[in-house]
């Protein structure tokens, strides 16, 4: 193997193992330079992910066609990152969503990364929609300046049993680009995050595939409309792929 | 009641006992957020003297959330203990901080006082105390607890390992385990947050640590913190459970936007104990809490979130755990602002676990959205070190790369334990120096022969 | 010449090596102010890639005050020690960084490098260091100087007392000279900034404390913190001068805005020298820097204030002062915004005047015009106590009468020598035993009967 | 004496002789809890004081008339704060200032405490003006959002030997009134500070009174007229009253 182990440097084996940052070497007890720097870039990059904003032609296409726009309460991102309230509630002047009777209802927020939504969200939408062929699933809603629970108006607007939240989670310094998903039985405001389920590190490299994600998130969905509600009563009980030969990393 | 304060002429008046607290308490963006920041800073000038005049008494009568309607206040309440507290039962709150830092006040003190103190007198007195104040009194105080290894001894500093992985890849969490455990890091416990919520999944890497564990003999715990209903049900599935981890709240309704209650972390805490894993038989459970939780779930009843931190810790003392750590700056900025507020909330957590009697931790750190950067940890640290805390976290270059958001890495707890001279947990650093990973001087060696043993031994394994 | 870091597709370019220098600084905001701040986070750390990796070598000869203006360029090019500067001489300041850190390098192997090492290079790798790195080496490096007590020791740290007095009156600044002694401090120095520019006046104040000095025979030096040319004068009328003080600035052209330049230095430390009050003919020369003043005098020549206050260290090293302090938070929120910048600044002048040598004080301070409070400077102080600074202020109260703004305390100082368990200079401590104002514990002993008589025997006399 | 010194607290003697905060006592290592909030309170105000304006007519009615109202280039406080250099050149709009022949012009200027201003700049003024009965003072200046060098432009401005600038010095916990004289001969912009002389501490209680300090400047000016500058070489050679008796404070 090209990058085999050398005496000099054991950790090779376990930087080939996880995007995390092992096998950093030190200066001292301290970080030698180059990897310091390199974080320091990182963060420098999550800081504005945090900043970006929704490109909303291409998150359009992206979904395969219309999407109702709303936005929630908080007027820009700086209220947005101070009262996360607001981005719990629709915007006053919001018009009334089209109601119906729906199975599932598909929100795509902005979070805290619009930049995950924008790369992920569209190849979720498509899975999930693959998956649930038989489901009834109100017209796609796209939210910005949300909070998870932004769901819980909108799925209760659209008239859905439950609501998919598909959200861009905090950016960290290796992956700006994660999605989360939230899945609530019932949504109405006033609803705990004790009563949602989770489906979180929706990303390219790395994380869960979407894919997978919507695998994932189908299973839950079906076994909360079997049990009637979601949270932490509603186990992941989703059998594993097979555990892989070596567990441990190995030459 | 009202409480009121006369300032050279000015009257400022405080509707009530919270308010009161919190217009003591200093600036902070969640208290703001809340509505209940003092509305400038003579008025929060005003509310410390108030404060400072209050007898520490008037806090087992005037309580801040009802009885009737939380379970937290009535544990409070009903578990406090009237002959611990005699010591200062005539004090205000402002001649509790000065028995605190009196030289007269040491550890054997400090700790006979613990269960006579109510979190909101411990939130209180900390509202009067500067950080050079908090660092000073925690130091004093000796919290430990033990499992394979003996935690929050004088002149130790721990290290949590935290090794996730977005996917909970069991060939990358045990990459960064390795990496952690060749730094010297991992002696409070190996705690691996799982990226799912998947029963199966936990019990891998439950299952992974232990092998990992027992093949290297290394004295530690480990730990998946998952919800407590699925280490309920990992334990009656017979899986390796050391540790039972929960995120607690400091009231009822926050406990219940978490999913728990006193009662099913009483049941886990038996059915943990019951596996008696634990070789002393005592410490079995692992908390984690954070300023701004129950604000966060619209639970925190006009309280201000530092006062709800402290009562955080009265719902974790009754378990006797093993670790107890605030995630100060991990929710964000609507919490706490900047550097500066990360900086003070961590040290006030400190001292409150600390001097309600808990082994705290503290997980220094900070997201993306905040003001904040790797300065501010290394501030942090270093004013926890100083300060004494139990353990601090240890991820793979600072960078969680499933939770999101920068803690502090094993090199930061290298960094700590060097300037400070701290030590491992004695159990531990036996283990360091016998499988070759200390030099003379206490220091982890570079990387070189004995890393790479270590690693041959897994790859022959 | 121009600089290039490519970083994933932008090319980032600086134009000279100042603005390179300039741009890899942490933010504050008296770069800001000058125009010479990154303009994006991404830029800054751009910067740093490019000096990363720049030879230390370029520094002897890209100059970033041109030597033909500046004799403070001189003096550093002039003085520069190529044989203590071989160590370092292959390295990139990326590399210096990490020889820094490493455990190899040691108090002896720095106090060898001093000589070799420029102001600029000091300032370079002390922008790629965090504040962790800062502390780490700055606490490896020994650097003592000593006049009656011996200052620097590991182990140790003293205090300048600071008794000024907005009229100089000598009841009120004898009052607050007593109230440090018996608190403890003093043994760096007994230093007063007198309100007035007044030759007279500043005779008085030193004959004041050198009888007390004598009378309670304690082993300590005296300062009035006047022009340098009032103290020429001073020593010509024979007053007894221990120390000659100046603030010192780091171009020429800033220095010839507080009415000094280097033949004047020189001939003011001649000629206190000739005193031969030092018992060991050393050290006779008291320095104050603070990054921001040559902004503020207009004479930065585009330089960022953090290298250009390391310098000023080089404009002290020939004079082998007995203190050097940086007053790191005096001037104001137009160079140093918050307890965030200051902090920083505080870490960074105190690891660049050891690196070059120098016996370090930090006055950790802040105005009212600035975004601080006590608990940044109780963290500062903290921080700085970790890495080993020489001395701090001691104020009474923390709160200067005179110049308006707020040090550190005589608390605050027996605070940091208790929770790092810091002494006294061994001669002063010695004094302090021997008139009962320590106790077993080695710490300064309440009110009580040794300040009684302490007083009484001034009272007395 | 009433509060003469018991064995507990052999400071009481020490508080008597100086407003600075000796005596304090102990908790621990630590401040008491009273001197400590003691201390939060000052700096409040301190802070507060930072932010007051000139309250023009009061001041006007305190320097017996009329002044000339000038502003620096700094448009508000927080670019004051900010930017020094915008304190130290008059704003773009300002009229040229009446030039004539004066040995001495008053600029008197806000500073970093409008309080201090607004307490003594008139007793200053009036003091010197007695002193100073046989010179030629230029109409007085007064000067928001100032610094020490706003003086240089105005007294050239005004044609004047030399300037005294009466300024706000920064507010400190026990005396946010204090202000600071600046003396510069043959003003023009571009002086250094060495090229000035400074008397401070003028206040109320505890420093140097609005008379004593007129005094000082005044000799300084006379020195300064007789030599033809100001600044490091002109030395302060005024004598002092005879040192009271007792140096040091005894009971
Ligand atoms: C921030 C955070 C929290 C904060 C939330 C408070 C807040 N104001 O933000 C705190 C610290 C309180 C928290 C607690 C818990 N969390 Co959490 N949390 C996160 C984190 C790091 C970021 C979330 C995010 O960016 N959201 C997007 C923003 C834009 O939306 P938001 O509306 O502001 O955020 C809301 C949700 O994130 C929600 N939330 C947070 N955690 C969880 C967990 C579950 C199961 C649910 C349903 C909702 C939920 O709370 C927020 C406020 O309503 C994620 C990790 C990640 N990479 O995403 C883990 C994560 C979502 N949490 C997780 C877990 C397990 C928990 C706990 C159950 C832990 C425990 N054992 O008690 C608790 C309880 C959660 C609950 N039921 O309320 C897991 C979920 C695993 C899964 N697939 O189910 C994750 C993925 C991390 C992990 N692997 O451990 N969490
Ligand atoms: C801030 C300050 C400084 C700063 C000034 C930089 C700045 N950007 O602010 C620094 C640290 C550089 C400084 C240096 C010195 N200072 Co100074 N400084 C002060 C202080 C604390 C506050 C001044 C203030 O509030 N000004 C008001 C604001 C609104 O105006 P400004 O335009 O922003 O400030 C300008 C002046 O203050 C001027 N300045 C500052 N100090 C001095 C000293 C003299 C003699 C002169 C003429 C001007 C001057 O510099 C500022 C920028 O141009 C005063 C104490 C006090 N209570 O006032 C001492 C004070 C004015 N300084 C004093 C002294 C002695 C000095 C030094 C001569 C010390 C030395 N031995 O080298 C040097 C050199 C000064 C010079 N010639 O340039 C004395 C003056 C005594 C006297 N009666 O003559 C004072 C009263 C303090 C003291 N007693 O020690 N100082």
């Amino acid at each position: 193997m090209a990058d085999a182990p050398t005496p000099s440097d054991p950790f090779a084996i376990l930087r080939r193992a996880t995007a995390a940052r092992v096998g950093l070497g030190r200066a001292g007890q301290g970080l030698p330079t180059a990897p310091m720097l390199a974080f320091q870039l990182a963060q420098a990059r999550a800081r504005d992910a945090v900043h970006a904003t929704l490109d909303l032609e291409t998150l359009r296409t992206a979904l395969g066609g219309s999407a109702i726009l709303v936005q929630s309460a908080a007027p820009d991102r700086a209220a947005y990152l101070a009262d996360p309230d607001l981005g719990r509630r629709l915007a006053p002047a919001t018009e009334p969503l089209p109601h119906g009777e729906y199975d599932l209802a598909l929100v795509i927020a902005d979070g805290l990364s619009a930049t995950a939504v924008q790369a992920h969200a569209g190849a979720v939408v498509a899975a999930l929609r693959a998956r649930l062929a038989s489901w009834s699933i109100a017209p796609l809603v796209v939210a910005r300046q949300a909070r998870v629970a932004l769901g819980d108006p909108i799925g209760e607007g659209l008239g859905a049993q439950l609501v998919v939240v598909l959200i861009g989670e905090r950016p960290g310094l290796s992956a700006a680009d994660s999605l989360g998903a939230y899945i609530t039985f019932d949504p109405k405001p006033g609803r705990r995050d004790s009563e949602r389920n989770c489906v979180s590190n929706i990303r390219a490299a790395g994380g869960l595939s979407p894919d997978e994600a919507a695998g994932k998130i189908a299973w839950l969905l079906i076994e909360a409309q079997r049990l009637g509600f979601t949270g932490v009563d509603l186990k992941d009980r989703e059998a594993l792929p097979a555990p892989t030969a070596h567990q441990l990393p190995t030459r | 009641m009202v409480y009121v304060a006369d300032l050279a002429g000015t009257r400022h008046v405080f509707a009530d006992l919270k308010t009161l607290m919190a217009a003591a308490t200093p600036f902070r963006s969640g208290d703001q957020l809340a509505g209940l920041a003092a509305a400038s800073a003579e008025q929060r000038v005003a509310a410390r003297y108030a404060l400072a005049d209050l007898p520490l008494k008037r806090f087992l009568e005037d309580l801040v959330v009802p009885y009737a309607e939380d379970e937290v206040t009535r544990l409070i309440v009903d578990s406090h203990d009237t002959a611990a507290f005699a010591p200062i039962s005539h004090l205000t709150v402002g001649g509790f901080r000065e028995w605190l830092l009196s030289n007269e006040t040491g550890a054997v003190q400090l700790s006979a006082l613990a269960p006579g103190v109510t979190p909101e007198m411990a939130a209180a007195v900390s509202k009067l105390m500067r950080n050079q104040d908090l660092i000073a009194v925690a130091r004093k105080i000796t919290a430990t607890s033990a499992f394979r290894t003996t935690l929050g001894l004088p002149g130790r500093l721990a290290v949590r390992l935290q090794p996730n992985h977005p996917t909970d890849d069991r060939r990358g969490i045990a990459a960064s385990i390795l990496d952690g455990l060749l730094m010297g890091c991992g002696d409070a416990v190996i705690g691996i947050n799982p990226a799912t919520d998947n029963v199966e999944t936990a019990r891998i890497l439950l299952e992974l640590v232990d092998d990992l564990r027992l093949r290297l003999e290394i004295p530690t715990q480990s730990c998946v913190l998952t919800h407590v209903t699925n280490t309920l049900e990992l334990i009656r599935l017979g899986v390796p459970v050391d540790l039972t981890f929960q995120s607690i709240a400091g009231t009822e309704a926050a406990n219940r936007g978490f999913g728990v209650d006193l009662a099913l972390l009483r049941e886990a805490h038996d059915a943990t104990l019951g596996l008696g894993r634990n070789p002393l038989a005592g410490n079995v459970m692992y908390f984690e809490t954070g300023q701004g939780s129950a604000l966060s779930s619209g639970a925190h009843h006009g309280v201000d979130q530092q006062t709800l931190e402290a009562r955080a810790y009265a719902v974790a003392r009754p378990f006797r755990p093993l670790l107890v750590n605030t995630v100060v700056g991990f929710i964000g900025p609507e919490y706490l602002y900047d550097g500066k507020q990360i900086t003070r909330a961590g040290l006030e957590d400190h001292f409150c676990g600390k001097l309600l009697g808990l082994p705290m931790g503290v997980d220094v750190c900070y997201t993306n959205h905040a003001a904040a950067d790797q300065d501010d940890m290394d501030d942090l640290l270093t004013l926890l070190g100083v300060a004494g805390v139990n353990f601090v976290m240890g991820v793979p270059g600072a960078d969680d790369v499933m939770l999101n958001y920068q803690s502090t890495s094993f090199h930061d707890a290298l960094y700590i334990r060097d300037v400070l001279g701290l030590m491992p947990a004695p159990e531990f650093e036996a283990w360091l120096a016998k499988v070759g990973l200390l030099d003379d001087a206490g220091r982890v060696v570079e990387a070189g022969g004995a890393q790479q043993r270590l690693l041959e031994q897994l790859g022959d394994g």
